[in-house]
């Protein structure tokens, strides 16, 4: 950056045309060097390492992760009710309700963070049970967190790898004494950990501590890092607070690439532009109980949903 | 002969223990050897080492042998112009696991010959190896756990009784002027504590009704005054040091004991008095040295070194540095001439006629008893004759 | 430049800290460079007995080669605890249980005084059963406790390490204040046929310990660079995400803990041998405490940052001899002084995480792996290769 | 004279300058609104503005009164109060010791319990809540505390960083409503947020951030209809 | 080996631990009746480890040395006001009262004295450099050390004879238990104080501004708290608690101040608080109590030597069912 500003100029944050193409920004020094051509190789390669054995078209649409009547109690208070919704392979499921209707519980009882008082989470048709919780974050849940949650003195790159480390098997004694398949995991978590930096647009600070990267970047890491774990499902808890508009456009284009490489997710957010905007189903929850579950424009035209959430509809709902 | 025919009160803590005369203390012998010599000692550029407590555990013990053999070789220098040896101090805090570390810098200093020390038996016990590796000769003028002389260490030399001599002593005077019929021996957990325990258990037979522990360093003893006093014991013996002797007694008296308590040599200092309060009044303490007084020339000169008087091993430790001392007068520069020197060493010190065994040891060794009187430690009876 | 976000980073303003020049500097050098470094210093440290000389040497104080083995030792078991502390950040006060275990098991196999009655194991088999018996009690202490978080495992890890020095002073095999005498040495001898590992030799147990630094050096260095090692420091940053982001985090914590407890083992079984005696008196809090300190005025976390921390609090009050109390009263100063100008510690931690992380950053941002308290980026950006 | 005056105030993170000679006015009763991308350094100047942060270069004064080196709690004395971005709520008291917090510095009991009435009025949620310990609450209800207790310290200047953020939209509407309200009762407000089309249609005047300098600022309305803000910050490409 | 190893053991195996189940029935009351009143020393004692934890999430190692300094204020106004060491002397009730009230005063200053200077000059300086929690902790490593140092070149490694105002005396008495005068006096003004710092610290604005410190520095800056001030009122409360604590101690301990007498207690204490539930205060009265009472039991079963080790395995035992003490931390945690 220049020391003097001559011009009151506003960066204008560039919204891709298409959404399917990588941004614009955030590129790593190595890519910055490439001709146009070996960029779109690279970038096909990155999408290649971004979701890696992935059949993208293979059981679109069959039930993925399944909440069966579950309740979660804190002494006295029902935080969830009898709670029971699908999410399907390959789509977007948005998660909306007002302020303490049970969204954030929710994504704690699917990752194990609390247990349910009763009712089951099934993951492909199997019960999650009482597994310990990195065990379900390897059967294939991953996700961010509304506070974000960061490995703050490790860099941007390392909070990756370590997620892409939940896929890998050297053990303490393989890494005590170099085996082969610590080389190859560790050049192959690297590259796809850069990859994923690249994806979602913040290689260029890939060396930066993530307790120094400004807000929206850290958001971005924490997609990053929860991708890297290879999940089915990602879990995204209000990706899109502290932003602004411009930078929701972009957040939007990434959520729809992530689905587009194969991945399912699950948005909890507030902002209707953004929940309208992405996603291919919602589902409401009020005080800990579903009350509306369909496309959005269902939900949007549902009276209960209307009087519970969305009061006098909002100027920026399109 | 014992006399136990008289029974009057003493004026110490116990209300029902018998009083005891008090034995003279033994003169100075005329043929003693003195660090002075004859003035005619030849030596070069040589030291002998003093290692022991000097400001750790239980300084005051490690003090007043240092005073002795500081003593020693202020004389000698002073009467032998072409041989001035130098004293080198090391400081084993008293404690076994600090000692190996000096012991390692006093061998690998070249210039000493002969060691005096070290003070205590339990550090003595974990160095006498590497000694013996080292071929560096050691007189200790107070440690006194009879094991020392068994482990094979040929430069290991005791210069004064050991506790097996101590113990029958100890038990004797219990049971026979004191008249005690239970007795509570307590325990530290030193080589020296447990081991004099031991024998003085085996000695008292089935006296020795109850057995307790302390832990060096311990201050706080309600657990074990306790017991002591549901047991109801007619004397209670001590084995160990004064740190931990003091406060003991202290709260043994606090707790309302009226019966005799006896301690051994680890006890017997001014400032086990000191510490202990007024609770020190009347204790009986053992030890396998002299009472001093009879060396008049020795408690001015030792007064004058170290403004104080004389006590526990000090005139021990003044012999052991003689003998020493009149080695390198003879002009012994190496380690193995001295260990051979001391080895076959005889002659008349301030306490004893010295003569090694094999092992190490003395055959002929007082022990004496003494008891607190007013605030002092003073002599009571030689105990050698009625033990052997 | 590209658009968005980020700060001006204003280079002028403050001087990068010395540690950090340094690092920098290092980490830009070539492998090669490295290692010809190196080469040299190691070569130099193996040397040092040699160098007895006016500002180096302790004497006359302290024997020089045993205050060099005696730093070396402590230096050993600032790396080991480093792993736990520095690495794992689990705040272990009673590693001196560990360092105890280790001496104990010598002492056991070797001493005469030996409830085992004489016997006469090879200092080569002692050193394997001690770092597998302090592996074993790491993990049956790490068990029940390492579910517990922060401050709650310090208070723990202290009761523990009190715990065992209380056995030592209980049980009647081990022998409480009287100890073992005798403890075994590695074998070998001189020319002349006496023993080359003696109590009052130094060279060959400073030799031999430095020796075990350097192994361990290089094999914690491939842990740090592993997936083990970035689960450790998720860990330490948050539990909860480390968890939820796939780590076993109670396993890796176990692996912290037992490589930690082996490291001290075999640190004890060496105190043990030199020292030739065992009892009960060198395993206390305090000692536990001073562990700790030299990992933390090192720099925890920074594997060369606790040797030096380790050498600092060995070698210091071995260089300046003064009465035992006012020995004490001097360190607990002096400790307050160096973290009050130093709270990062004498080299701030920043490990490499990354196996090919130097490769990996230069490729793929342009920058030699940041080390720096923020961007790599800056600082290359001034070169100007973008 | 204006309320709240910061003059050429530059602001470093250890080597990283966070802001660089920033300079804005708060009148007495106006809203002002700050806008900016993320990173911009809106919540660099809150802190600085509330003593958190020390500046290394530049000037605030507060009511005529120089206040750069003043501490924290005192600037709460002299009525400057903050509602910090992630929320700031006391995890382990409870929402009621949490909003009486808001009135550290107040002594007037009467005014107190009024004001615990009004709090719970705007968000009927807390009352319900009253005796939950902050630290369990979710994120919005967090928000809605966190807001609360700012209000409960009847300060002069009242600081708002992002204060719509991770609440649903019927309280979005709310809280601009309420901003307006109490504005209107006297109390001055700087305001962050990203809303920015809401916010800067409740504010007098508007301040654009970028890059931790202050890169425009003129009335509000001025602002909404400049087209690069438009594009940059309101979405409307 | 193994054989070699199991055949010692089981020839040894007997005399490693003696049980006595018989002492812990007959001893029971008078074990519970003396471990409350010991406890309640720890919980003063642990009272400030919580409070200084709570606040700056620091273990102050130096508090024991807080102690100690406390019982030397005691130990020296006993002197002052004319006691000799040794066996008791009568007062009256009155003078004996005052003399008491005086000394507690002395040792309540003393250690709050001791314990701001603590703050001022170690840990002040720390906070300005934003530097890293272990690092607080070895400077507070650094402080007990130089304290318990000085303390040792003051008045030299041996304890000062033992002072007794009043000698123990049976107030009630059954069976074999009894309750002496002095236990009812240390375990009646411990609690009255505990009650004290309890109600100060939840009930008042200064208390919450405390706990507001404890949670969220910045945001309670933000909400006009001096976190200065209220970290010297912590240092200062918990001083003067351990203060009082150390009266009590040399009163009922029948052994002289010494350098390092706290170093224990210390520890013992600030297990007291993790026992409880760190950062809770009412925890700490709860697990100084517990601790006093099972190392008497303990004491009564395994013998004198166990003591120790009872309340280190109590510890681990309680920690491992509940992992944040008994009252669980009063700090409450971030959700995830
Ligand atoms: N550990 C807990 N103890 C008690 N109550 C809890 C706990 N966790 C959550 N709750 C309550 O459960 C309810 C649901 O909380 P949750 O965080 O799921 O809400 P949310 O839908 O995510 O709301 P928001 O949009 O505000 O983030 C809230 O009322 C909250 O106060
Ligand atoms: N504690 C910190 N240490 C180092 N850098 C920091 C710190 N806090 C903020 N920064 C940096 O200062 C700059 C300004 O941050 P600030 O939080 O003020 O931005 P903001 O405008 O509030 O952004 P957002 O919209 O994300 O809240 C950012 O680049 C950020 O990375
Ligand atoms: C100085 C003496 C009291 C030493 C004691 N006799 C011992 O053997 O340890
Ligand atoms: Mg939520
Ligand atoms: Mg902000």
């Amino acid at each position: 950056m220049s020391d003097t500003r001559p011009e009151p100029e506003v960066d204008t944050p560039a919204v891709p045309p298409d959404p399917a193409a990588p941004p614009a920004e955030g590129l790593s020094a190595e890519v910055l060097q490439m001709s146009e051509e070996e960029r779109a190789a690279h970038f096909a390669d990155v999408a290649e390492a971004v979701a890696p054995d992935r059949e993208i078209a293979v059981g679109v649409g069959e039930t993925l992760l399944e909440l069966r009547d579950v309740t979660l109690r804190f002494g006295g208070l029902t935080a969830l009710d009898s709670v029971s919704f699908e999410l399907r392979r390959g789509e977007i499921l948005g998660l909306i309700g007002p302020n303490g209707a049970g969204k954030t519980t929710c994504f704690n009882v699917m990752t194990g963070v609390y247990r349910p008082t009763s009712g089951q989470v099934r993951l492909e048709d199997r019960p999650l049970g009482r597994l310990k919780r990195h065990r379900i974050t390897r059967y294939g849940i991953a996700r961010t967190f509304q506070n974000i949650r960061l490995f703050d003195e490790m860099t941007a790159l390392e909070n990756v790898v370590v997620g892409a480390d939940a896929r890998h098997r050297t053990s303490v004694v393989g890494a005590l004494c170099r085996l082969p398949r610590h080389w190859r995991e560790e050049r192959e978590g690297v590259e796809r950990a850069m990859a994923l930096l690249e994806f979602v647009g913040i290689a260029d600070r890939a060396a930066d501590r993530a307790k120094n990267l400004p807000y929206g970047y850290q958001r971005r890491l924490e997609i990053a890092r929860a991708l890297a774990t290879e999940p089915k499902i990602l879990c995204l808890d209000e990706p899109a607070a502290g932003f602004n508009p411009a930078e929701k456009d972009d957040l939007m284009s990434l959520i729809r690439r992530i689905r587009d490489d194969g991945y399912t997710v699950l948005l909890i957010e507030h902002d209707m532009r953004v929940v309208m905007g992405v996603t291919d189903r919602i589902v409401v929850l009020e005080f800990g109980k579903k009350i509306a579950d369909g496309t959005p424009a269902e939900v949007r035209d549902n009276p209960a949903v209307v009087a519970a959430y969305l009061g006098v509809p909002d100027d920026g709902a399109a | 002969t014992d006399k136990t025919g008289e029974n009057k009160q003493s004026g110490g803590g116990q209300a029902n223990a018998p009083a005891i005369k008090a034995d003279p203390a033994p003169p100075l012998p005329t043929d003693a050897a003195l660090p002075a010599g004859d003035g005619k000692g030849k030596c070069g550029k040589v030291s002998i080492a003093y290692i022991g407590t000097i400001a750790g555990a239980s300084a005051a013990l490690g003090l007043n042998i240092l005073n002795g053999v500081k003593l020693a070789v202020k004389e000698h220098n002073a009467a032998n112009p072409g041989c001035q040896v130098t004293l080198k101090q090391f400081d084993s805090e008293g404690s076994p696991d600090k000692a190996p570390g000096v012991v390692t810098q006093a061998i690998n200093d070249k210039s000493i010959l002969g060691v005096v020390g070290l003070a205590f038996s339990g550090e003595s016990k974990a160095v006498g190896k590497a000694f013996n590796d080292a071929g560096l000769v050691t007189v200790t003028p107070s440690a006194t756990n009879p094991n020392l002389a068994k482990n094979g260490w040929k430069t290991f030399f005791r210069g004064l009784g050991n506790d097996a001599v101590q113990a029958p002593a100890v038990a004797a005077f219990i049971g026979d002027q004191l008249k005690a019929k239970k007795v509570c021996v307590v325990r530290d957990d030193s080589e020296y504590g447990i081991g004099l325990a031991d024998l003085v258990t085996q000695s008292l037979g089935s006296k020795a009704s109850c057995q307790q522990k302390v832990k060096t360093g311990q201050k706080e003893f309600s657990a074990v005054v306790g017991a002591i006093s549901s047991q109801k014991p007619d004397a209670v013996f001590y084995s160990g040091y004064y740190p931990e002797a003091a406060p003991l007694v202290q709260q043994l008296r606090d707790d309302g004991f009226e019966g005799s308590i006896v301690a051994p040599d680890g006890v017997r200092d001014d400032e086990f008095v000191k510490n202990a309060g007024g609770s020190a009044e009347g204790v009986y303490l053992s030890c396998p040295c002299l009472p001093s007084a009879g060396f008049t020339k020795f408690t001015k000169d030792y007064k004058a070194l170290a403004n104080r008087e004389p006590s526990t091993y000090s005139p021990e430790g003044y012999d052991a540095t003689t003998i020493l001392l009149k080695g390198l007068d003879k002009g012994l520069k190496t380690r193995p001439a001295m260990l051979n020197y001391v080895k076959n060493y005889q002659g008349q010190g301030l306490t004893k006629q010295f003569k090694w065994n094999a092992d190490g040891e003395l055959t002929q060794t007082p022990v004496w008893m003494y008891e607190v009187k007013d605030g002092k430690i003073v002599q009571l009876k030689d105990m050698s004759k009625a033990t052997s | 430049m590209s658009a968005g976000v980020g700060t001006q980073r204003d280079p002028g303003t403050a001087r990068q800290p010395f540690g950090q020049r340094v690092r920098d500097w290092w980490n830009s050098r070539s492998r090669a460079e490295q290692w010809m470094i190196t080469i040299p210093v190691v070569v130099l440290v193996y040397l040092l007995p040699m160098l007895n000389v006016f500002p180096l040497s302790t004497e006359p104080w302290t024997d020089y080669e045993l205050a060099l083995f005696n730093a070396a030792r402590l230096g050993l078991i600032a790396l080991g605890l480093n792993v736990v502390l520095g690495q794992a950040g689990l705040l272990d006060l009673g590693y001196v249980g560990f360092f105890a275990i280790g001496a104990y098991v010598a002492a056991i196999m070797t001493s005469r005084d030996s409830f085992l009655h004489n016997p006469h194991y090879s200092w080569l088999v002692v050193v394997p059963v001690a770092m597998a018996v302090t592996m074993i009690s790491g993990v049956l202490i790490g068990t029940p406790t390492l579910r517990l978080r922060g401050d709650y495992l310090a208070i723990v890890t202290l009761g523990f390490g009190e715990m065992v020095r209380l056995l030592a002073d209980n049980l009647d095999p081990l022998r409480g204040n009287r100890g073992f005498q005798d403890v075994g040495r590695p074998p070998g001898t001189h020319a002349d046929g006496s023993p080359l590992f003696t109590q009052t030799d130094g060279k060959p147990w400073y030799w031999l310990t430095v020796t075990f630094i350097i192994v361990i050096l290089l094999l914690i260095g491939n842990l740090e660079r592993s997936r083990v090692g970035r689960a450790w420091v998720a860990i330490r940053e948050d539990e909860d995400v480390a968890e939820l982001m796939g780590i076993p985090t109670f396993r890796f914590k176990i692996w912290a803990f037992v490589m930690g407890a082996a490291i001290g083992g075999l640190s004890g079984v060496l105190y043990a041998g030199q020292v030739g005696f065992v009892n009960n008196q060198r395993f206390d809090v305090v000692t536990s405490i001073l562990f700790v300190a030299a990992v933390v005025l090192g720099g925890s976390g920074n594997k060369v940052g606790v040797l030096l921390g380790a050498l600092v609090i060995s070698y210091l009050p071995d260089r300046f001899q003064l009465a035992p109390q006012y020995r004490f009263l001097a360190f607990g100063l002096a400790l307050i002084v160096l973290m009050i100008f130093r709270p990062q510690g004498l080299l701030g931690a920043r490990q490499r995480l990354l196996a090919r992380g130097r490769d990996a950053y230069k490729r793929l941002v342009g920058a030699p792996e940041p080390v720096s308290a923020d961007s790599a980026l800056t600082e290359q950006g001034k070169g100007g290769d973008r | 004279m204006a309320l709240l005056e910061i003059a050429g105030m530059s602001v470093h993170y250890g080597r990283i300058e966070a802001l660089r000679d920033v300079s804005l006015t708060v009148e007495e009763g106006e809203i002002v609104t700050l806008i900016g991308a993320n990173g911009a350094g809106k919540t660099t100047t809150m802190r600085a503005v509330s003593g958190l942060i020390p500046l290394s270069r530049g000037s605030i004064s507060f009511n005529g009164e120089d206040i750069t080196r003043l501490r924290a709690d005192l600037r709460v004395r002299r009525g400057i109060c903050q509602s910090p971005e992630g929320r700031g709520v006391f995890p382990g008291m409870t929402v009621r010791e949490n909003l009486d917090m808001g009135c550290y510095a107040r002594k007037d009991r009467k005014g107190i319990d009024a004001d615990f009435e009004r709090v719970f009025e705007l968000f009927p949620r807390l009352k319900e809540r009253i005796s939950q310990q902050g630290g369990t609450l979710s994120g919005g209800e967090q928000q809605m505390v966190a807001i609360g207790r700012a209000l409960m310290a009847r300060p002069r200047l009242l600081l708002l960083d992002e204060p719509s953020m991770g609440l649903a939209p019927q309280f979005i509407q709310q809280i601009f409503a309420i901003i307006t309200e109490i504005n209107q009762q006297g109390t001055t407000v700087l305001l962050v947020e990203q809303n920015a089309q809401q916010a800067l249609s409740r504010a007098h005047r508007g301040y654009v951030l970028e890059t931790g300098s202050v890169t425009r600022s003129s009335a509000a309305n001025e602002l909404l209809a400049d087209p690069a803000v438009k594009e940059a910050y309101l979405g409307i490409a | 080996m193994t054989y070699h190893l199991a055949l010692t053991l089981a020839q040894t195996e007997s005399h490693w631990i003696d049980f006595n189940v018989g002492l812990l029935r007959d001893e029971f009351w008078s074990n519970t009746i003396d471990g409350l009143a010991y406890g309640s020393i720890y919980a003063l004692v642990a009272i400030g480890y919580t409070l200084v934890y709570g606040v700056l999430r620091l273990i102050n190692f130096a508090h024991s040395e807080v102690f100690v300094v406390g019982a030397f204020g005691a130990y020296f106004t006993f002197v002052g006001l004319g006691y000799q060491p040794g066996p008791t002397s009568d007062s009256g009730i009155v003078p004996l009262i005052v003399n008491l009230l005086l000394a507690g005063i002395v040792a309540m200053v003393a250690s709050g004295v001791i314990a701001l200077i603590l703050e001022r000059v170690a840990y002040r300086p720390l906070r300005k450099r934003n530097a890293p929690r272990l690092v607080f902790l070895i400077t507070a490593i650094g402080a007990s050390f130089a304290i318990q140092q000085a303390l040792l070149i003051w008045r030299g490694g041996n304890p000062e004879p033992a002072i007794r105002l009043l000698r123990p005396q049976a107030v009630f008495e059954f069976g074999t238990t009894r309750i002496t005068n002095i236990q009812i006096i240390v375990f009646v003004a411990s609690l009255l104080l505990l009650v004290v710092a309890d109600a100060f610290v939840g009930r008042t604005r200064l208390g919450r501004g405390i706990r507001a410190v404890a949670q969220d520095p910045d945001t309670a800056a933000l909400m006009g708290v001096n976190k200065e001030r209220v970290i010297m009122l912590t240092f200062v409360l918990g001083g003067a608690l351990a203060g009082a604590a150390a009266l009590f101690y040399v009163m009922q301990i029948p052994q002289g101040v010494l350098y390092n007498g706290g170093f224990l207690l210390g520890i013992k204490a600030f297990t007291a608080a993790v026992l409880g539930g760190i950062g809770n205060l009412r925890g700490a009265l709860l697990g100084g109590l517990l601790l006093g009472v099972v190392e008497n039991y303990g004491q009564s079963l395994f013998g004198g030597e166990w003591r120790d080790v009872v309340a280190f395995v109590l510890l681990i035992v309680i920690l491992m069912v509940r992992p944040t003490g008994i009252l669980g931390e009063s700090l409450g945690k971030a959700r995830v």
